[in-house]
């Protein structure tokens, strides 16, 4: 029996038989759709994947620890309003056009002029100047302690391609190139843009030209895929066709491929997963009532959800609303519990009685596990005796209505991280009182002490000064519970055996921020 | 031929008409979409001018009948907007997606044609007997689940217990096709790549089948049933008053007669695959008009969805103006009458 | 109508419809008594016994927060059902009074009516649903009203093609000699007529309602969780294949086996009706 | 033996003897004791109470009788049809050209239809394919015997085969469909058909009795006309006496599947033996003269056979 069907399967696996050159290596991997290629509008994960390969910024978190070192910049200098960088020589586009300060002005200028992606972070940037052809300094408008951090989220566009793209649109620099980069690539980095479809496959190949140069094990091709069903990439890897899954696969889907041999990636740390509440709201405008439903949600079934095995989880306990490791957190061992006997009392002093309760709980569509801590707060709730709803929410829907408070559910539960590893980048977006409405913020906070000590975070000239300023933070935000911090994430994800990362396996090579980790230039097939 | 180009011509007339309708419907549905469409295609980190210069752009502060007058003076040039999505002209994400979609949906049809019919005719002929009660039953399960419970089966069965067949895509990525016409199966062939023409077909037999499934449910159902009352037609007894072979009987003078009823049904049939694609699609990761419909649905993505709808009515229209030529061709009555040719 | 049902007992493969009937919606109405998990049809957590293949305890194993799935597919065939008699209930008065004016009185009204049905039989029925779930909130409510929206003119068109052949017939030039009002003759004299051709596909449809109310839920458009739903159950449960197979595997064939029982009625009524006619 | 013998419940067995004894080595179609049955949901139904019925070479012979008396299926088990219906049961002999029937099997029975026996509907309209053109049907039925007809000699031989039924314009006609023609046109054609491979017998079930009275006798004339001329037998059945008058040589006259009288036309008419004759003259209005009388469509079954008879003659068993 077994015969024929191997028969059957090797003759049809015969004609399928691979053409590619012996020798080039492919690394497949996924992401959700879609994959926004455009370096100024990259915003999640796969954005940032495509960014951090297809271009270059001006530094790199230090590998392993605490700081930065130049990339793009050979040095820099400068504290408060102003910093100067200069930039490393013989660097060169894939367009074989040399890099020179005006392409760092233009990338910063089309960043802030299309304001979309993570462009928010340059706010404080008034201007940006090239000095010389290698020099280029940034004036803030005021003291902005994480800059240079922010700066692993601007990519270094190559000005002279982009200009001779450019399509139509108003003004002299039309689209800003928007057409042309949304489906070419225009950068420095390691790997070259070979073929582009937003909802289906970006496919990148080595830059032999880096200018750091590309390990021989580096993949020579990388096909990225977008909106793979679990149960596909599931089979895919077992069937080895596959080699790093997205770390949105369910725990389960993961454990079975470990549990199938597959190797785990991790990428440690500067987020966490929230459950947020709208503050604006009835009856959650109460601080107790908030405090009620925190202390009844349970914490540890929640991380139960999420491990793979006994080493591995997607997430560790929180201990506060700042992630272990951060400027101002918790020790690890300040883990949050369920205390049901607590959240009786804060329900007691809320002034809304809590049989008028009818808490609705979103959760997004595109993250299928948050369906079920959905129902694990719906049942935690049920035991406290208030009546809630759950509402699947489509990710873009869900941006759209936290704008204004009244459309803003009661809780959304959202996996927020530092976008540049600064404490900052979390937490400012999520609850200075000038930033509410946005998808990071649907607690549309409002509270002065907040507001201080971010203030106080972002200006402080020492780190001493900063960890004191959002120790104080973590302090206030505890207790007057805007968001019922989950737990401190962690993303796993399911690889085949072909591939080394070490960036994603091995602590003293990790970068601490999202998705830098999947530099495929630091990777290596195994065949 | 003229009554033909007749019925033609009145049929293109209704098609435009019903297009235009449609084109009014999908508007109207796209338009009281909750949510602020240019907020949601800006992001969360949009600020309130960029919305207000976006909102302009779209011309979504007038009137909707001024909109709609945009929207047509926009579509008789080609354009169908931006897709607030893929940030790429909405035509040419259509241009992309839609021959996946329709490689997949005529190749079902060819199935359905290809097995449907010849069940439903040995059904017939061999009605009341252990083969037609068969047919008749396997049939109905067919009909009996959408067409994702038989993805997920035929999955389940072929790709992951006996590793036939795989489980996603159109063709093994290490083959590079030029796109010519969109359709890998022809493509394949005019690159004169075999090998990869097999690949590809290899890939459409899992999403095809459950693609098909209902279809030929349907058709062994509809050909059967009509057979069997063009059976006892005169005519037919009057074939076999001049011994003709049963089974040229069957295939020839009474399959042609129950064609014509049967074939506007197994039309719409057909142009239902449009729609049931959408499931298929999803579960087999096929990278086609459906998946990207229902990717812009999720997102409130005006423009393409207004975009999906239309192209995917206008292939249902084409398909069902391609049957009523079709049956006008199998059917004199209609080929030869002076009037009425509805 | 007694011969009707001897032909129906009689014939093995519509008993077996009748039976696969009665057990959905004898499971559907006394969910409450039969389902060894009642609560589990809400939101409810036991991580004790989550995504468990069947045992004794739980006969089509649980799911992903360890509730009981056979549970949930009884509650979801109740909901299938409710939405299936509530859009038959809507569609079909609609479209049998548009294409019965349709049809009997002609002229513009036809025209206008049969073109605007037209329209709504030119988008392939899945996707018209979809554009509208697209729009309106995922609710039961809005699923009956998108699949309702695509179901009238199926009625209409049906209705009228007979109303159309009725005009001419005997009995209605008799009933317009005699100075029968139009309304009299729309209802009473063509109406009835139509009847075992309406019966008959509301049988089959019932079914179809169920596939395409499945389907809508599949892809996340139908009705919301914690309510069971077949079609979100098999999506759900699809991201788990092949090592948690039960999770889609049973919903599937849940639908299967009601949409099979009412086909297999429709089949024997459009056997039996067709003949008498 | 007397053709006018009375008919009665208890005399059907010797209708069968006086068959029997005739001789029939000259006969073209010989039927003896034909019973015929159909097995159904609601148990067994007798149709044919043991017919015994012959025809010779070039004889024109009637079976007469109401509609429901057997004379449709007597037809079509001499074709060979019923016999490939599960649900019927046949016992008897049928020889034709002095092959027994049973003993072919289904395709050498087949192999004669078309060729040796032809048959005519009711309906010539809708006896014809609506759907192939005349020409088609036509060459199809002269490939019945020559499989290896060239397309254009068919097509040429079926346009001289309908100018011998007097239509005037054979390429037209060809080319069109049956739903382009008069009725009378297709009857013509339809006898065309049947007499192109000159069979030795044709079956004519109600010939024309969908037509127009004027164009029926037309046709009629034509058959009769036609059937001389090939000197083909022909087996004429039909409930119209009047009609039978004009063309048959000889008539049986069947009711509740049994044969109640037979004999030569002229004698069976002057002298009726049996009631049930008797009560289907008197639905007839008489004709005298030449020409075919009106037809009437009233059906015998409005006067009770048994009204001047006082024994019940036995109905269908179940």
């Amino acid at each position: 029996m077994i015969n024929w069907k191997s028969l059957i399967a090797a003759a049809l696996f015969a004609s399928t038989g691979t053409t590619a050159a012996i020798g080039e290596t492919v690394l497949r991997l996924d992401e959700v759709a879609v994959g926004e290629l455009d370096p100024a509008k990259a915003s999640d994960y796969a954005d940032s994947i495509l960014m951090f390969n297809v271009y270059d910024t001006l530094v790199l978190p230090t590998q392993g620890g605490p700081g930065h070192i130049g990339h793009l910049a050979e040095s820099w200098s400068g504290e408060g309003n102003a910093y100067t960088f200069k930039l490393k020589e013989g660097v060169k586009f894939q367009s074989g056009n040399p890099l020179t300060a005006d392409d760092v002005v233009f990338s910063l200028d089309r960043m802030k002029a299309l304001g979309a992606g993570l462009s928010y972070l340059f706010g404080v940037v008034d201007s940006a100047e090239a000095v010389d052809a290698s020099t280029v300094k940034f004036n803030l408008s005021s003291p902005y302690a994480p800059f240079v951090a922010s700066l692993v989220r601007l990519p270094i566009v190559d000005k002279n391609a982009v200009m001779d793209n450019l399509a139509d649109g108003e003004g002299d620099m039309k689209d800003w190139g928007q057409e042309y980069l949304s489906a070419n690539g225009a950068g420095t980095g390691a790997y070259t843009v070979s073929s582009h479809n937003p909802q289906e496959e970006t496919v990148l190949a080595k830059n032999a030209d880096y200018f750091l140069g590309v390990g021989d094990a580096a993949p020579d091709t990388v096909r990225l895929r977008y909106g793979l069903e679990a149960a596909t990439v599931r089979t895919l890897i077992a069937q080895g066709e596959h080699d790093i899954a997205s770390q949105w696969l369910p725990p389960e889907v993961v454990q079975a491929l470990a549990k199938d041999g597959a190797q785990l990636f991790t990428e440690a740390g500067t987020g966490a997963f929230y459950f947020k509440m709208n503050t604006t709201k009835a009856p959650l405008d109460d601080a107790n009532c908030r405090l009620a439903l925190a202390s009844a949600f349970d914490y540890s079934t929640a991380v139960k959800m999420i491990a793979i095995n006994d080493e591995i989880s997607a997430g560790s306990p929180a201990t506060g609303a700042i992630p272990v490791g951060m400027y101002g957190s918790n020790d690890a061992s300040m883990v949050i519990k369920q205390d049901m006997a607590k959240a009786k009392e804060y329900l007691a002093a809320c002034k809304y009685p809590a049989a008028d309760m009818n808490i609705v709980v979103s959760w997004i569509a595109e993250v299928p596990l948050e369906e079920r801590f959905a129902l694990l707060m719906q049942s935690n709730f049920t035991e406290l005796g208030i009546k809630s709803e759950i509402k699947k929410m489509p990710w873009a829907l869900f941006a759209e209505q936290v704008a204004k408070p009244e459309n803003t559910p009661h809780i959304s539960q959202l996996f927020v991280n530092a976008v540049t590893g600064d404490p900052d980048t979390l937490l400012y977006g999520m609850y200075h009182s000038s930033t509410p409405g946005t998808w990071q913020s649907p607690e549309h906070l409002n509270d002065a002490q907040v507001d201080e000590h971010l203030e106080a975070g972002r200006t402080a000239a020492s780190p001493e000064e900063r960890a004191a300023a959002y120790g104080k933070l973590n302090a206030r935000l505890m207790e007057i519970a805007p968001t019922i911090y989950g737990f401190d994430r962690q993303s796993v994800f399911a690889a085949s055996n072909r591939v080394k990362a070490p960036a994603l396996t091995d602590a003293s090579q990790a970068f601490g921020l999202d998705g830098l980790g999947f530099s495929f230039r630091l990777m290596e097939m195994v065949e | 031929m003229t009554p033909v180009l007749r019925l033609l011509a009145r049929r293109l007339g209704i098609s435009l008409i019903v297009l235009i309708g449609v084109s009014m419907l999908v508007f109207g549905i796209a338009r009281v979409i909750p949510g602020d469409p240019a907020r949601i295609a800006l992001g969360p980190n949009a600020s309130t001018e960029q919305i207000a210069k976006l909102r302009a752009s779209l011309h979504l502060d007038e009137s909707i009948f001024v909109q709609y007058g945009h929207f047509i003076k926009d579509l008789s040039r080609g354009d169908l907007g931006i897709s607030l999505y893929t940030n790429r002209p909405v035509t040419t994400d259509i241009a992309q997606f839609l021959p996946a979609t329709l490689e997949l949906v005529l190749v079902a049809g060819v199935l359905m044609i290809a097995i449907g019919l010849p069940l439903g005719i040995w059904s017939a002929r061999f009605r009341g007997r252990f083969a037609d009660h068969i047919i008749r039953l396997v049939s109905l399960l067919g009909v009996s689940a959408p067409s994702f419970v038989w993805a997920v089966i035929l999955m389940l069965l072929f790709a992951y217990y006996l590793p036939l067949f795989p489980i996603a895509g159109r063709i093994t990525d290490t083959y590079t096709i030029e796109s010519i016409t969109g359709f890998l199966l022809i493509d394949t062939l005019i690159a004169g790549n075999f090998q990869a023409f097999l690949n590809a077909a290899w890939h459409i037999v899992l999403p095809a089948f459950a693609l098909a499934l209902s279809g030929i449910g349907q058709a062994a159902r509809l050909t059967r049933a009509n057979m069997i009352e063009t059976w006892d037609k005169p005519y037919i007894e009057m074939a076999q008053a001049y011994g003709y072979a049963p089974a040229r009987i069957a295939n020839r003078f009474a399959f042609k007669p129950s064609m014509i009823p049967s074939l506007t049904i197994i039309g719409l049939d057909f142009a239902a695959m449009l729609g049931n694609a959408f499931l298929v699609e999803a579960v087999f990761a096929w990278p086609g008009l459906s998946r990207y419909g229902v990717a812009v649905i999720l997102r409130k993505d005006l423009n393409a969805i207004i975009g999906t709808v239309l192209i995917i009515s206008a292939a249902f229209l084409i398909v069902n103006l391609i049957i009523d030529l079709l049956i006008a061709f199998l059917n004199p009555r209609i080929r030869y009458s002076q009037r009425d040719v509805k | 109508m007694n011969r009707t049902m001897v032909i129906l007992f009689r014939n093995p493969l519509s008993l077996l419809g009748l039976l696969l009937v009665t057990l959905v919606v004898v499971l559907a109405v006394f969910a409450d008594f039969i389902a060894p998990f009642p609560e589990h049809r809400g939101a409810v957590v036991d991580f004790v016994y989550f995504n468990k293949a069947p045992t004794a305890r739980n006969i089509m194993g649980t799911d992903l927060v360890g509730r009981d799935l056979f549970s949930r597919i009884i509650y979801a065939y109740r909901i299938s059902l409710i939405l299936g008699v509530v859009v038959l209930a809507i569609a079909v008065p609609i479209g049998v009074i548009v294409g019965l004016f349709a049809g009997y009185l002609g002229g513009k009204s036809e025209f206008v009516l049969m073109r605007l049905t037209d329209v709504f039989l030119s988008i392939p029925p899945l996707v018209l649903a979809i554009a509208m779930m697209g729009v309106l909130e995922p609710t039961l409510l809005n699923a009956m009203l998108a699949v309702t929206a695509m179901w009238w003119p199926w009625y209409a068109r049906l209705v009228y093609n007979v109303a159309r052949s009725e005009r001419e017939e005997g009995y209605v030039l008799a009933a317009e000699v005699i100075g029968a009002s139009k309304y009299h003759i729309v209802f009473r004299e063509i109406l009835p007529n139509c009847l075992p051709a309406i019966i008959t596909k509301m049988t089959l449809d019932m079914g179809f309602v169920i596939i395409i109310a499945s389907s809508l839920s599949f892809l996340g458009l139908g009705v919301q969780p914690p309510t069971p739903d077949l079609g979100s159950m098999v999506a759900e449960g699809a991201r788990y294949l092949p090592d948690s197979w039960w999770l889609t595997v049973f919903p599937g064939l849940a639908i299967l086996i009601a949409v099979f029982g009412f086909n297999l009625i429709g089949d024997a009524l459009r056997e039996i009706l067709g003949a008498e006619q | 033996m007397s053709a006018n013998r009375p008919g009665s419940g208890e005399d059907t067995g010797s209708v069968k003897n006086g068959s029997m004894e005739r001789n029939s080595s000259g006969a073209l179609l010989d039927i003896r004791d034909l019973h015929l049955g159909f097995r159904g949901y609601t148990g067994y139904t007798k149709v044919l109470h043991g017919i015994s019925l012959s025809i010779n070479r070039g004889q024109r012979v009637a079976l007469v009788g109401e509609s429901g008396s057997g004379k449709s299926v007597t037809a079509r088990i001499v074709l060979g049809l019923l016999q490939e219906t599960r649900t019927a049961r046949i016992t008897g002999d049928v020889e034709f050209q002095g092959n027994d029937m049973s003993s072919l099997n289904a395709s050498q029975r087949r192999a004669l239809r078309g060729t040796r026996m032809s048959m005519i509907f009711q309906d010539p309209t809708s006896a014809l394919n609506p759907v192939f053109t005349i020409g088609y049907q036509f060459t199809e039925v002269l490939r019945r015997v020559d499989e290896k007809l060239s397309k254009e000699a068919a097509y040429l031989r079926a346009a001289e085969l309908l100018h011998t039924v007097s239509i005037p314009d054979p390429a037209r006609v060809l080319d069109a469909y049956s739903f382009q023609l008069s009725g009378g046109m297709n009857q013509r054609i339809i006898i065309a058909m049947a007499l192109a491979n000159s069979p030795s017998l044709l079956i004519a079930d109600e010939p024309g009795t969908a037509l127009d009275v004027t164009v029926q006798a037309q046709t009629l004339q034509l058959m009769h006309d036609m059937v001389a001329t090939h000197n083909t037998a022909v087996l004429f059945i039909s409930h119209n006496l009047g009609v039978v008058r004009e063309f048959a040589d000889r008539v049986y006259v069947i009711y509740r599947g049994r044969i109640v009288e037979e004999g030569a036309t002229q004698s069976v008419f002057e002298s009726p033996g049996h009631a049930y004759t008797r009560a289907l003259m008197a639905a007839v209005p008489r004709v005298t003269g030449g020409g075919i009388p009106d037809i009437d469509d009233e059906s015998a079954d409005f006067h009770d056979p048994c009204f001047t008879h006082d024994s019940p003659i036995a109905g269908t068993e179940s």
